[in-house]
Parts: C-alpha cells; structure tokens; sequence
C-alpha cells in the first residue's frame, strides 16, 4: 500500500516535472506575448470575433431575416415602391427604423450581416490555415530530416512546382473543378498555401537535427518517426503558428477575392460576398456604409491574425 | 606618461522594468602610453562592458552614468598642429578637455567620439571571425576606415597602405582583394589586426583576441600583437577571461568581478602576490603548463545578477572568506603593500599601484594558504546574513 | 437554332447557350439581368413603379441633319476579333455589323422583312423533294448594285453574292450553319428578271430573315482564304465590307473606331424607301463621322464612365442602381425599350416528379413574382408568362383575342398562391391542388384559390391526367428537417418521398455572375416556399460553365435558371431551338469514339421538352416553321407558344425592361419602344444618330 | 567576376526547363479536368454530326488524351501556342499583346514595392523594438490586411469619383487627339498608371518589408556591424553600407515568391482598373474554358517564374560573395 502510494507519488512527481518546464515555458511565453500591445490588441479582435462567430444573435441588432421597414418576419406588409426607392438606406437610428450601419439594398442590416459573417470568416481562416499547417509542416519537417536525399529534393522539387503555379488563377481551376462550396474554397487555399510552411520548417528542421539531443536520440537508437515527432516536432510547433496565422490571414483575404471575382459561394454570409453584391448591384460609390464595413471588418480580421502571428514570432524566435 | 585615465566609471544597462544593470561600478584606472593593460574576468564581469563603454560602442540600452575616461588627444576639430589640444579648447568650460590636454571621451557626443574610433582607439572585436563583412573585399574595408579618417587620403594611396598593413601582419598583400570567406580564421583576425591599425591609434582595445582560435594560432596572434606594439608603440588594452593570456603578455592588468575591479597592478604582482580571494580562485580555475600535478578548482556558485545589485562586496556570495564586513558594503581598493607592509587597510591613492577590493587584505597568509586547498572552495557553506 | 433577326442577333442569341460564356463569367452582363423599368409603350402595361418617361425623339428629316461627330461608345466586354463569320460575340457584332450588310433587312418596329443589299425576291415550292420529304424551294432575288460599292471603293456585282454564299457554304462556319444547312445551291439565275436563285432543300418560312440575313463577303478579300477561322481582317485591309463604315483604329482589348466619313465609295441602302415609312426611323444616315467603341472590364467602370461623360451610351442596359441617378443627371436619357429575351427556371421532365405536370405547375405557384418583380427588381421588371417577350406582339397568344398583354387573367395561371400574410404561400391551397389531381389543362376553372379563364389559342395541355398520386405525411427529409421554414408535413409522390426516389432531394442550380444578388435572394425565397409546402428543394451554386456543362451537355439536373436574349420576332426558331425535340438529347445516339452516352454535345432543349407524348409542341413548331405564309405561321406559334405555358417545362421568371441610356445633350435620333434599343438596334440607331439641335422639331 | 561555373548553370538550366516541363503537363491535366470544354461554345445544335466532327478535328479533339498530350508537349517546344478558340487567334499574338501590358503595371509596383519595402523593413529592423517600428509596423500589417479590390475602390472613390484628378480605367488614352510621341505616350501611360500604381503599391511594399526587417534585424548583431561602427564610420553609412547591403539577400529570395504575388495582384487590380493585361485574360480563358489561352497563359507566367528563380541565382552571386555555385555541387 505504502510502496504503491509512493509509486503513485513518484509518477505524480514525474509527471509534475515533465510538465513544469512546459507550463513555465508557457507561462512565460504568454507574458512575453502580451509584452507586445500588437499581439494583444490582434488577440482582442480575434476575440470579439470568435463571439460574434459564435453567437452571433447576442451582437446582431437583428435577425437575418430582418427587413428594414418590415421588421422581423412574418411580415404584415410588402414593401412599398417609395420604401423601395430609399434603399440601400444610410444608417438610421430609430426613424424609420434602426440600421446603426444603414442596410442594404434589399434592406437587410448592414451591421447584422456583418456579424453573422464572422463565422464565415473564422471558419475560412481557421480551416485553411490548419490545413495548409498540416499538409505544410510534415512535409517540411519530413523534407527537412531528409535534407539533401531524394526525398528532400522530390519534395523540393514538387514545391518548386507548385511555385510556378501561380496561386489565384490556379485558385479559379480548382474552384471551377470542385464547384463553389466554402469547403472547397478552403482546400483550393489550403493546396496553395502550404508551400512557405513547408519551406520555412525544412529550414528549421534542417538546424534542428544537427543539435545535440537529436544526434543523442539517434545514437541511442530511436526511430525516424520518433525523432521528427517527438524531437523535433515540439520544436517547430511554435513556428508553424506562426505560419498558421499568417495563412489564415492569407486565407481570408484570398477568399475575398475570389468572392469579388465571383468565384465564392454567394448564397453564404460573407464580408467577401457583401463586397461583391454591393459592386454587382453598383452601389460601390453611393453606399459608403455597405462599403467600408465589410472592408474594415475583413482587414481587422486578417491583421488580427498577423499581428498574433507576428507576436508570436517574437515570442518564439530564440534571438530576442 | 598616461595615456588613459577611467575615474570612478559607472556604465549601466536600462531594464525593462526601470531597474538597471550595474554592468561596470566605480571603476578607476590608467593605462599609461606603450604599455599592455589586461582587464581579467569571468564572462558577465563588465570587462567587455567597460571597453566598449569607453568609445560608446554599448548596446543602446547601455549608458554611462557616472564618471570620466580622460584621454590623451582629442578631436581633430580640436587639435592643434602638433597634435596637442589647442588652449582655447582647454580654456572653454563647455568642451570635455582637461588641463594637461586629456579630453573626457566619456562627455563626447556621438559624432564626436565617432571621430576618435578608430583613430584614436580602435578596437579587435571578440568575435573577430565575423567582424568582416563577408560582402565587401578585405582591402575595401581598411581602405574604408583610413578613408573615413583621414578623407584627404588619394584612394590609392590608402589602397597601398592596406596592402602594406597586410603585409605586416602575414598576409600576402594581393588577399586584399579577397572576401572573407576566403580567409582562414587566424587571417581573418591578422586582418582585423592590420585593420585596426590602419589609422596608427594610439590604443588598441582588443576584446578576448584569441577565443576562438586554437591554441597553436592564439600564440601567434598574441605574438603579432606584441610586435604590433614594439612596432607602434601602441597601448593595448586587452580583455580575456584567459588568465593565462593575461600573464602571458600584460605589463599590468586588472581583475574585473561583477562590475567592479577586485585586483589591479602589476601583472606580475598580481599572480605572484595575489591578493584578493575572487584572484585566487580564478587562478585556481585555470592550468598553468609549468605545475602538472596542479588540481582545476572552479569557483562554486555563479556570478551575481547586476540588475540592482545589493550592498556588500559582489563576491561576498561565493567567498569562503567572507566575514560580516564584507555585507555592509563593497571594500575600496586598498593597497596591497601597504596592508603587507604595515597591516592598516588604506586606499590605494595611486591607481598604478597593487590594490585589491577586500576587507581582508591584512590577512593575505592565511587567505593565500587556504586558497590552494580545494575543500575551501568546495565545502564552504555559504550562509546568507 | 438560328432565327434572329440579324446576323448579330444570332450571336448573342447563342450566347444565352454558353458561346459568350466569357462575358457572363465576370462582368455580369445581359440577359435575364437585374435591370430594366417598366414600359409604357402600347399594348403594354406599366407593373412597376412609375418611373421618368424618356421618349424618343421625334424623327427629323434628313435634310436638316448636320452631319459630323464623334459617337463614344462602351462595351463591358471586348470584341474578340471582328471576323464576321468566325466570331460568336455580340460585342464583335457591334464592330461587323457595321461593316457588313445582308440580303434583307428588318424593320426593327414591326419585323417585316425589307429589302437592303437584294433589291426584291420571290419564292416558290419546287416538285423536288429534300431529304427529309420536304418540299424543296427556289428563291430567287435581284441584287442591288447601284449606290452601292465595298467599303474601300471596289465595284459590287451579283456574281460576288453568289461567289460569298458558295463560299461559306463551302467553309460553313458554326455561326451561320443552321442557316446555310437549309440552302442546297446557289447560282446565278437562268431566269431574265431575276440576278440569283437559292435553292432550300425544305420550306423555311423565314428565309428573308434566316438565308438572306448572312453577311455578304468580299470576293476580292476573302478569295484565297482556306480557313475562315484564322482570318484576320484587319490585318488584311480591311474589314472589306458593304455597309457604311470602315474600320480605322483597332486595338482589340481597348478601343476600336469605326468611321462612316471614310468610307470609300457609294452606300445608299439608309436611305431606301421603306425606312422613311418606318415610324421614328431617319432615313439618310449615318450622321456621324465616326463610332468609338471603348472596352470596359466591369460595369461598374463602364457605368462610371458613363455618368462622367467619357462615353455617350454603352452596349445595352444600365443597371438599376444607377437609373434613379441617369435620371437625376442633366443631358443623359434613359431610350426605353423591351426584352428581346426572358429569364427562367427549367425542368429535367426526365425526372420524377418533374415528369408531371401538377407537380411543375406548383413550382409555379410557389415563385412569389411580386417580391421578384417588384422588391428584389425593384420594379424595373415585367413578370415573365410565355416564352416570348412582350415586345414580340405578333407571336404572343394575346393577339389572337386581343387579350391585355401580360395582364389578361389568362396569362396568369401560374401565379404566386399568396397565403393569409403578405409574401407567404397558401400552402394548403397548393396541398390540395396536388392530392386532389387537379391540374391546368386549359379549361377554365379555380385551381389553388385562384380563376383561370381558359386558354386564349384553344390549346390545352398535352397531359390529360397527372401522373402521379400525390400524398402528404410527417417530414422525413433532412432538408426539410433542417430548414428554416420548418413546413409540418412533407410531400409523398406515389407513397414514397422525393429524397428516396432521386437520391436527395431537387436541386436548384444558381449560377453566380449573373445577377448573383438578386437570383440569389429569390432563389432563397422560391426554395423556402416550396420547403413550406413540404418539397424537398436545395439550392446548389455552379459557376457558370460548370451549371452549362451539367444542363446542356449532360442533361444532369434537376432545374435551373438562366436567361435568353435575342429570341426571333417570329417565334418559330426560337421555339425549334428551345422546345422542338430535335433539341433535346435523348441519350440514346452514343457520340465520339469511346463515350457511351452523348454527354457533350449541347442541344439547347435540356429539359427533354419533346421527347415526350405528354409534353410535347412538336407538330405546331414544326407547322410554324415551314410555313411560308406569314399568318398561319404566327397561328402556330401563338398556339405553340401557349401550349409551352401550359405543359410547363419552364417558367418564366421576368423580361427585363430595358432603360438604354444616351447622351442627349449631344446627340439626338434615338428610335426607342423597339426590343434591344442599345444592342439588338444598334445599327438603326447608329445609322439616325446625330448630333443635337440639329434636323429634329 | 562570375562565380557561376557553366556547368551548374547548364545543370539549373536543364532542372528548370524539367520543372516547367511537368507544370505543363500538371496544367494538360488540370485544365481538362475542368468541367466543359471551349468546343461547346462553338458546337451548333443544328450542325451535324459530321460538321461537329471537323470541329472536333480541328481542334484535335478526336485524338485520345494522350496524343493531345504529346501534341501540346512537342507544340509548346517549338513556341507553338496554338490558336485560341474565343480570340481566333495566335495564342502567341495574343500573350505578346497582353503581357508587356502586365508587366508595365506590375512591374513598376514591384519596383516601387522593392523599393520601399526594404528601405522601409531596413528602418524597422535597425531600430526594431523601438516605438516607431512598433507603431510602424502594426499600421503596415493593417495595410497588409486589406482586400486589395477594397482599397482600390476607396482610391478610385477619392480620386477619381470625388476629386477627379485621376483616369479609373485604362492603360492608355484610348482615342488621342495629342501627337503621338515618345513622351506624350509615356506621360498618357503614366497618368493612367497613377492609380493602380498607387492602389497596387499601397499593399505591395510590404511583403518585401515583412522580409528585411528581420533580416535587418539579425544583421544587427553581426560583428561587421559592430566593427563599422567601432571604425567611426556614421550611424547613416554603417545601416547603408554594412547592415542593410547583407540583410538584403535573403529580400531577393522574397522578391520571387513577390513575384508570384503580383500575378494574383494582376488578376483582380487589372480587373477593378480595366487594365488589359494578362490577369483579364488568364480569368477569362480559364472561366470560357479557352484552355489553349489558359494553358499558355500559365506557362508564360509558369516560365516567368522559373526564369526568375535563375535569374537570382545569379543575382545571389553578386549579392553574396560567399556564394559559388557550381562548386562541391
């Protein structure tokens, strides 16, 4: 009993001490992340929109459905030809309805429209950029410990390819093979954007190999796998958020500007979409309410992502 | 004659958090003209800090808060024919110049101690390996620095002229027109040798010359440092943790520990009459060829964190002959001879003369004896009080 | 396919099919778009709101006319060449159909046929027969020669018409081939009074339009030309042509100029008689010394630079955002004009249970036009009813009881079932239209709450009963499961749901370029409706080409929406090509060397329409189309044309109407309340156009 | 002073042109795995069946894949783009119009981008941490941050809807009355420059920057560095002439990828400006499915960017001396 209470408190020690480092590390990576008032300003954007993503009827002043003059269906009226004629309507506070962002000119709210695409937004983002981390960094890290063998150069070689694609057109063929969904967007940027992570992580990995501890794992007899996976890997992590912010922010962007080519799926909630349909029923210079927002919004978002990914860099890069 | 007076230097570094790092405290020392100066001590004593302070080369969050380093010369704005800095100058209380011509390169600007690097004092960075610039020849970049100094100089002129530095210290004068790539390591650091006399300084601050060079080529080195200053008469101000280096070609030196000198004098006296305990366990911690059998005892514990550094003597820590003096504050220099000879502990009024910063100076026997043990260093519990 | 009224129209008719698939992918463009205002013109009725009425301006004489200027025009797409016989592209059209004239010429208000390049013709049955037991006929024409010579002086000679259409009938270039198909020779003619003679292999009952509407070709330029297709005419002198312009600056991607004042040589046919008799028409032009055309990439640049006054009109409509603002603009006008085309939703009637007809009716019933027309169109739309425009009275069942266009109770069968509140379907109506078998056959009666007088032809329906018994019972579908419109109860066709019979449920396909706000927001609101009803709907986004490929060539669909333009004044192509099941792909003839079934052929019909007993207008297009009397043909037609409506294999969603808009500070002439003012007119308009304050009042 | 050795040129060049190699045939696959084809577009319903069998046969289309395959391999050796169903014309003809066109906008935004985007990247490296370069640097990632399409519109608004001082559209003056010379055209072309060039610019530095600063950065620490200042050499020469000339190396690797780049810039900026270029037309091809338009116009830009990629090793070479190539390869 006693023996097996001590085990149990030996594992227990051993477990606190394999994960103290780890937990101081990342206590002291977060406090050197919120030394940088960029990080933490892109951490409170990427926070209020996660809220909106997540509950979107807490912030939106309306439904989707909402119509202005109407109000929330069901509807008692249609709307009038003089009703009509007002919209897109500027911001209105009350009088003839409230529209804090005016609406647009099928009279839904402009600033409900863009709550409710912050999940749009996110997911786009979030998905593309942990796709391209995932076809990225293995690639990267399995390119990188082959360093200079023919996997390496296939690999290499295959990158360099797929550099000489150029990425938005390359982008439309995708989109036009696979169709318009949002998922296929997201795997459209996912396959072209995975070429810096993996470049990038080579390159680490390429020094990481030559440190000490992994040259020790290798004399002591470990597997390949287990070194790129358990050596090396937790080493590049912190790098390739990097990378995956910064494809997020890629990704969101990309995904505007297939939307403004006509290229995304229009019936999903947008900021690229609310962009495009505002270009497509020409109110881009008369509307300056449904213009700039979803601008706005989609550049807070996208520099939300680099300024937490440019943070972290800091953060993880060993030479500051 | 003294080429280099440090009176009372204080450098810290700023902190994050409002607090500093004492980097160098009160530091006072001369180096006179021709002669080889060490500056000895672990790393993180301030050595490099204190060189690098004296022509404002520290990092920019580095500032000197207190203190003068008063040099023989000055600006060549301020100069007179012969060299000498003009009486106006001297008489002008606004401009950093002394009576006897000392100028207080501490009180320069920035552009103007740009104008005293290198042709006053130039410098051997540690790292000599990378100090060239992989992207411009080797000639090019002495022919820079002449040209930086003395613009009136033909461009071909300085061309020969470091061609001809070259040839001083080894290298075949046609490797001027070589990248550094091309240069083996020993050549790199012969290069920045020649480099650094390219504008004739009068002083010559080399930081650890040699660590990075294997031992066959770090004797060479020192020795082309030698003739370098034969040849010129250049002072050379040398910083190593390299004890052995230090006796190897220092006329005097001093022995830096947490921003302050612990030991300064002859070079001579200080490893035969070693007089400060911090001394004597550096020289524990380093073989010397001629006693075999000698054991290697390190100094336990590690050098303190300078950031807002308490009262009391820096090494008080890791000393096993600390006594309750030692907390109160940090010992004075005292003078050596004069504890030996009379058994009073006196500062030093002269800055050339053998002084140590402990309180127990009047007991150097005892002190000395149990230095060489190695359980003094090893079994010592230190006790904070 | 082939029926239109220029060899213009022809292209953009195509390009509906996929041909102009280029200017649809991007820029948005025409065809069952998002503009258009109500017209006011006779015989019409306003549905919109009344909008400022711009109206032509009285026709001048020529003799008054100052003649000079410069007229800027603006394309949202540029001509990819300007060969006339191997570009398929309106925009080329606007370039070649200034430089090229045919044997006939249309008139652009009541779409007789007149003479132009051929002086006059006749046509008479021959005893031969063609091919397919078709009589065969010889017609035979004079050729104008006087006033008339090539475009760089070079004399014209009717032995050059006979050497032109052997040529192309040689080449047979894709544009003209249903056209030429129909002509077995053509010769100089044995006969005194006559130059030529054509012989068609069946009676083609709009030959003046369809045979003499080919460009005529310059002998002297194109002689040694052994592919047409890699023909560069403007880096051969030319184009060599026999209308009034000459082509002088051609920068493909940007700007072209066409200059009448340079022309070499004679050109007399925008004076011949029968123009001055047209109402509204000038006779005498052109006016102008020359026609600028600049190529915008996006219409919102090309609408800029309209409203800035950097062009004086552009290629047909202005969109509808900007019309309250060419209103409110000093010196611009808006030239009203109908569709010459309608926007729709099809059916694959090869599918249950869009194989019945109650069932695609309700589809009807469930499309609320108010909200399409007047809310998401803001007006500036007709409500769509049959496959023929309104502006093409002739052919329009209404004529055939002097029934009130697009009004007359008749026309609105299909209407929205609107429920207790504004916008929402009666969905017990509709229920009990299904389970109870009802269906619109023709008679007259109350279908779903709602009188229907009767056919106005007589036609009825080709199905007399409805095929399948339609029930109604819990929601099992996930689609309707998960819908917003949360409907109680879900369709069953003959026992079993539609998710069960056809794999998931029906799918709509959207196309993106085209109108995407707008068809998206009704495509959202048609398919909740119907999921209100217990349907199981699901829209599906396709980029244009993708939806084309699936409809056209593989026939894999389920319904989709698109638009058509440039549709025949005659009616009896347009039906052959959309409706006839020559058309249609059956999938039974297997094509290429290894591909079991025909996948990629386009045929224009993908909704089967034809195919089949119970849905089927064949023997009345057919009638229609070789009949060589005008007035039994228009019978067919109209009758046609509403036996379409009734069986239902596409609804019409809308015509546009078309607001084109000019500068009238600077010039003046403009012929309005004809289809397609802007595009499909251009060339009348550009043969009157001219400067202001001069020649008018 | 070339330290390439021909040999390892040769070796590049045979490396690059099998790269391009299998990005044509990528491209072959790619393209006909689109849904559709460009023979649609020019297929009447009412031809018949052997008409559209010369159609097909005109276009090669009756071959089985792989001889097209083979056929568009041994065509695109010997500079033969074919013709382009929509355009009927050279494709050739039609890349040689519309390139120069691109390269003129894209070029001069890539000049001003690597311009200012390493002078810029070289100020916030040298004093990174400071709040200058904080500040500095947060507001260029917001520029970074904007859709492009966005920013050129709120540009197009301001100069040219509210102001009016500048053309929206265009390369050129289409129709101009001033006299055709040398520099009336160059002085037309850049004021219709001005605005794209400005949108495009707006955005474009600052990947370059994104590059040099912490390349400026690690410089810094670099003994060189140190030394240049020991020499007495001014703060001003020691950043130009020894920190910024070595952090620049790594930029010209960028600048490739930049050049990727500027191929997506082109195809939505010369869209929003009307710009007849080679963005228009690659859309354009790829939506009408002109795949002999599509495919060439990826090769070119494919090639392009293969050239470039050598075209630095080269550069390399004279950027850092270190650099031989060719040698232990």
């Amino acid at each position: 009993m006693a023996t097996e209470r001590s085990d149990d408190r030996s594992t227990l020690e051993a477990a606190r001490k394999r994960w103290e480092p780890r937990f101081e590390r990342l206590r002291s990576g977060w406090s050197r992340f919120t030394e940088h008032r960029m990080g933490v300003v892109g951490l409170f954007i990427f926070v209020v929109y996660v809220l909106w993503a997540l509950f979107p009827g807490v912030f939106a002043p309306h439904s989707t459905q909402w119509v202005a003059y109407l109000g929330e269906p069901p509807f008692d009226a249609r709307l009038s030809a003089e009703q009509i004629e007002t919209l897109p309507h500027p911001p209105a506070f009350g009088d003839p309805f409230f529209a804090p962002l005016g609406t647009n000119s099928d009279g839904q709210g402009v600033l409900t429209l863009l709550i409710y695409s912050a999940y749009n937004a996110m997911y786009i983002g979030l998905a593309a950029g942990l796709l391209s981390t995932l076809v990225g960094v293995p690639l990267g890290l399995i390119s990188g410990f082959y360093g200079d063998t023919w996997i390496d150069e296939t690999i290499q070689r295959f990158v360099d390819i797929m550099y000489g694609l150029p990425f938005l057109p390359f982008l439309i063929v995708l989109v036009a093979i696979r169709g318009m969904s949002t998922t296929n967007i997201i795997i459209g940027i996912a396959v072209t954007s995975w070429l810096n992570n993996c470049i990038v992580i080579r390159g680490e990995t390429l020094s990481l190999k030559e440190r000490s501890y992994v040259e020790s794992a290798k004399v002591a007899g470990a597997s390949d796998t287990r070194i790129i996976f358990r050596h090396i890997m937790p080493n590049v992590l912190p790098l390739s958020f990097v990378y995956l912010a910064q494809d997020a922010a890629g990704a969101i962007l990309a995904q505007a500007s297939l939307a403004y080519l006509g290229l995304a799926d229009f019936t999903s909630l947008s900021w690229g979409i609310m962009l495009r349909n505002i270009q497509n029923s020409g109110y881009v210079f008369q509307a300056w309410w449904w213009l700039i927002p979803p601008g706005l919004a989609l550049m807070l978002l996208a520099a939300a992502f680099y300024f937490i990914g440019f943070s972290m860099e800091d953060v993880t890069n060993p030479q500051q | 004659m003294t080429l280099l007076e440090v009176e009372d230097l204080s450098v810290r570094y700023a902190v994050d958090d409002d607090s500093a790092v004492h980097a160098v405290d009160h530091v006072s020392f001369d180096v006179e003209a021709g002669e080889t100066y060490g500056l000895v001590g672990e790393s993180g004593c301030g050595k490099t800090t204190l060189a690098k302070s004296l022509i404002h080369l520290l990092d920019s969050n580095g500032y000197v808060e207190s203190g003068h380093v008063w040099y023989d010369g000055t600006l060549p704005a301020w100069e007179d024919d012969h060299g000498e800095a003009k009486q106006a100058v001297i008489d002008d209380p606004d401009k950093p110049v002394r009576g006897d011509g000392k100028t207080d390169l501490a009180a320069l600007s920035n552009s103007q101690i740009r104008d005293v690097r290198w042709r006053d004092i130039a410098l051997i960075p540690q790292s000599a390996m990378n100090a060239l610039n992989p992207v411009y020849k080797v000639g090019d970049q002495i022919t820079e620095a002449i040209l930086r100094h003395e613009p009136e100089t033909p461009k071909q002129e300085a061309d020969d002229r470091a061609r001809d530095l070259l040839e001083r210290v080894g290298i075949e004068p046609e490797r001027a027109d070589d990248y550094a790539h091309q240069f083996s390591g020993g050549m790199k650091q012969r290069a920045v040798i020649a480099m650094a006399m390219a504008c004739n300084p009068d002083m010559l601050i080399a930081d650890e010359p040699t660590t990075a060079l294997d031992v066959i080529i770090q004797d060479r080195i020192l020795e082309e440092l030698e003739a370098i200053q034969e040849e010129f008469g250049v002072s050379i101000l040398v910083i190593s943790h390299d004890i052995s280096v230090m006796a190897e070609i220092c006329d005097r030196m001093a022995v830096m520990y947490g921003g302050k000198i612990m030991e300064s004098g002859r070079t001579r006296d200080i490893f035969e009459e070693t007089s400060n305990p911090y001394t004597l366990g550096l020289k524990n911690s380093f073989p010397t060829i001629t006693e075999a059998d000698q054991e290697l005892v390190s100094i336990p514990g590690t050098p303190p964190t300078l950031r807002d550094p308490e009262e009391g003597c820096r090494f008080r820590a890791r000393c096993p002959f600390a006594i309750e003096e030692c907390h109160s504050s940090h010992p004075p220099m005292y003078d050596v001879e004069e504890a030996i000879e009379t058994g009073r502990l006196v500062e030093a009024a002269d800055q050339r003369a053998h002084r140590s910063a402990c309180y127990r100076v009047d007991e150097l026997d005892t002190i000395r004896t149990q230095a060489t043990k190695e359980e003094t260093w090893t079994e010592q519990t230190i006790e904070s009080r | 396919m082939s029926d239109n009224q220029t060899d213009s129209g022809r292209r953009r008719f195509m390009k509906g099919t996929g041909v102009a698939a280029v200017s649809l992918g991007l820029a948005g463009c025409s065809g069952g778009g998002d503009e258009g205002t109500e017209t006011t013109s006779e015989g019409t009725t306003s549905e919109g709101t009344e909008t400022t009425e711009s109206t032509p301006t009285e026709a001048g004489s020529a003799e008054d006319i100052e003649e000079g200027g410069i007229f800027n025009f603006g394309m949202g797409q540029p001509p990819n060449n300007i060969n006339p016989i191997a570009s398929s592209s309106a925009y080329s059209g606007v370039i070649t159909d200034r430089i090229y004239e045919s044997g006939a010429a249309i008139d652009p208000v009541n779409f007789e046929m007149h003479p132009n390049v051929f002086t006059d013709w006749t046509s008479e049955e021959m005893d031969e027969t063609g091919d397919d037991d078709q009589p065969n006929v010889r017609l035979l024409f004079n050729v104008r020669t006087d006033g008339l010579t090539w475009n760089d002086g070079t004399e014209f000679t009717a032995e050059q018409v006979v050497w032109s259409y052997n040529y192309l009938l040689e080449q047979m270039p894709g544009a003209y081939v249903a056209s030429l198909n129909a002509i077995d020779e053509v010769s100089m003619s044995d006969e005194s009074d006559w130059d030529c003679e054509m012989i068609l292999n069946s009676p083609v009952g709009t030959f003046a339009f369809d045979q003499f509407g080919i460009p005529i070709l310059p002998k002297h330029k194109w002689e040694g030309v052994s592919d047409f297709s890699t023909y560069q005419p403007y880096e051969n002198d030319g184009p060599v042509g026999l209308g009034p312009g000459v082509v002088t600056q051609y920068q493909p991607d940007t700007s072209i100029e066409v200059s009448f004042a340079e022309r070499e040589g004679e050109y007399n046919l925008a004076s011949l008689p029968w123009r001055e008799e047209v109402n509204g028409i000038i006779a005498g032009g052109p006016f102008i010394d020359a026609m600028r055309i600049s190529v915008y990439s996006s219409e919102s640049a090309l609408t800029q630079a309209f409203l800035e006054g950097e062009i004086d009109s552009l290629y047909d409509n202005i969109r509808t955002s900007s019309i309250d603002e060419v209103e409110n603009t000093d010196g611009v006008e808006l030239v009203d004009g109908f569709d010459t085309g309608y926007s729709h939703v099809s059916f694959n009637l090869r599918r249950t249970p869009l194989d019945d007809l109650p069932f695609r009716q309700v589809l009807g019933f469930a499309f609320d036009d108010v909200y399409w027309v007047q809310q998401l169109q803001r007006g500036y739309a007709q409500k769509g009813d049959f496959v023929m425009p309104p502006g093409y009275t002739a052919v329009r069942p209404e004529t055939s009881n002097n029934a009130e266009l697009l009004t007359a109770p008749a026309t609105n069968a299909f209407d929205f079932r609107q429920g207790d509140s504004p916008g929402a379907v009666d969905v017990d109506g509709v229920r009990s239209f299904l389970t109870e078998g009802q269906m619109i056959t023709g008679e007259g009666g109350t279908y779903a709450g709602f009188d229907y007088p009767g056919s106005l032809t007589g036609v009825t329906a080709s199905q007399t009963e409805p095929k399948h018994e339609y029930t109604f019972g819990p929601v099992e579908s996930s689609v309707l499961r998960q819908s917003d419109a949360d409907p109680d109860q879900e369709i069953r066709v003959d026992g079993e749901t539609i998710t069960s019979i056809n794999d998931g449920p029906l799918t709509m396909f959207v196309d993106p370029p085209q109108d995407s706000p707008q068809m998206a927001k009704m495509t959202e609101n048609w398919v909740s409706m119907l999921q209100q009803i217990g349907i199981p709907v699901e829209q599906q986004v396709l980029s244009f080409n993708t939806a084309l490929t699936r409809v056209y060539s593989e026939e894999n669909f389920d319904m989709f929406e698109m638009g058509w333009v440039n549709l025949s004044p005659f009616a009896t192509n347009t039906l052959y090509g959309l409706f006839h099941s020559d058309n249609a792909d059956d999938h039974s003839v297997a094509e290429g060397d290894d591909e079991e079934n025909n996948t990629s052929t386009s045929l224009n019909n993908p909704m089967g329409y034809g195919l089949f007993e119970d849905a089927t207008a064949d023997d009345l297009i057919s009638t229609a189309r070789t009949s060589l009397d005008t007035e039994a043909r228009n019978a067919a037609a109209r009758e046609a044309v509403e036996k379409i409506y009734l069986d239902f294999p596409t609804m019409v969603t809308m015509y546009n109407v078309v607001k084109w808009p000019v500068n009238s500070a600077e010039w003046d002439g403009f012929l309005g309340d004809i289809p397609g003012p802007g595009s499909t007119y251009l060339g009348v308009q550009m043969l009157q156009v001219h400067q202001a304050g001069s020649g008018s009042e | 002073m070339t330290r390439i050795s021909g040999r390892y040129l040769a070796k590049r060049i045979v490396v690059s042109y099998l790269t391009l190699l299998v990005i044509m045939s990528l491209l072959f696959v790619l393209l006909r795995s689109m849904p559709g084809s460009f023979i649609t577009s020019m297929i009447n319903p009412q031809m018949t069946r052997e008409q559209i069998e010369r159609i097909r046969e005109t276009w090669g289309l009756n071959e089985p894949l792989w001889r097209q395959y083979v056929q568009f391999m041994i065509n695109y050796q010997t500079g033969d783009f074919g013709r382009s169903p929509t355009y009927s014309t050279a494709v050739s003809e039609l890349m040689l119009r519309r390139l120069p066109r691109t390269l003129i906008l894209f070029g001069s935004t890539f000049i001003v981008g690597y311009i200012v985007g390493p002078l810029v990247g070289m100020y916030l490296g040298w004093w990174r941490g400071s709040n200058k370069d904080k500040s500095i640097f947060s507001s260029s990632l917001l520029m970074y941050s904007m859709p492009s399409f966005w920013i050129a519109w709120l540009f197009i608004w301001l100069f040219n809807y509210h102001l009016g001082w500048l053309p929206s559209s265009y390369m050129f003056t289409q129709f101009p009355e001033f006299e055709w010379t040398a520099f009336t055209v160059m002085r037309d072309v850049l004021y219709h420059l001005a605005l794209p060039l400005l949108s495009v610019s707006f955005i474009g530095w600052v990947g370059a920057m994104l590059i040099m600063r912490p390349s400026m950065n690690n410089v810094t620490e670099e003994g060189y560095v140190f030394l240049a200042r020991a020499k007495g050499l001014s703060e001003r020469t020691v950043m130009l002439k020894h920190a910024a000339r070595n952090a620049l190396i790594p930029v010209a690797t960028g600048a490739i990828v930049g050049l990727a780049f500027i191929i997506d810039g082109a195809v939505v900026i010369e869209n929003v400006f009307s710009w007849p270029g080679m963005g228009q037309l690659i859309v354009n091809a790829v939506l009408s499915r002109d795949f002999p338009v599509a495919q060439a116009a990826f090769f070119v830009i494919a090639a392009l960017i293969v050239v470039m990629r050598l075209f630095t090793d080269v550069v390399y070479t004279y950027l850092d001396p270190r650099i031989k190539f060719g040698e232990g390869e």
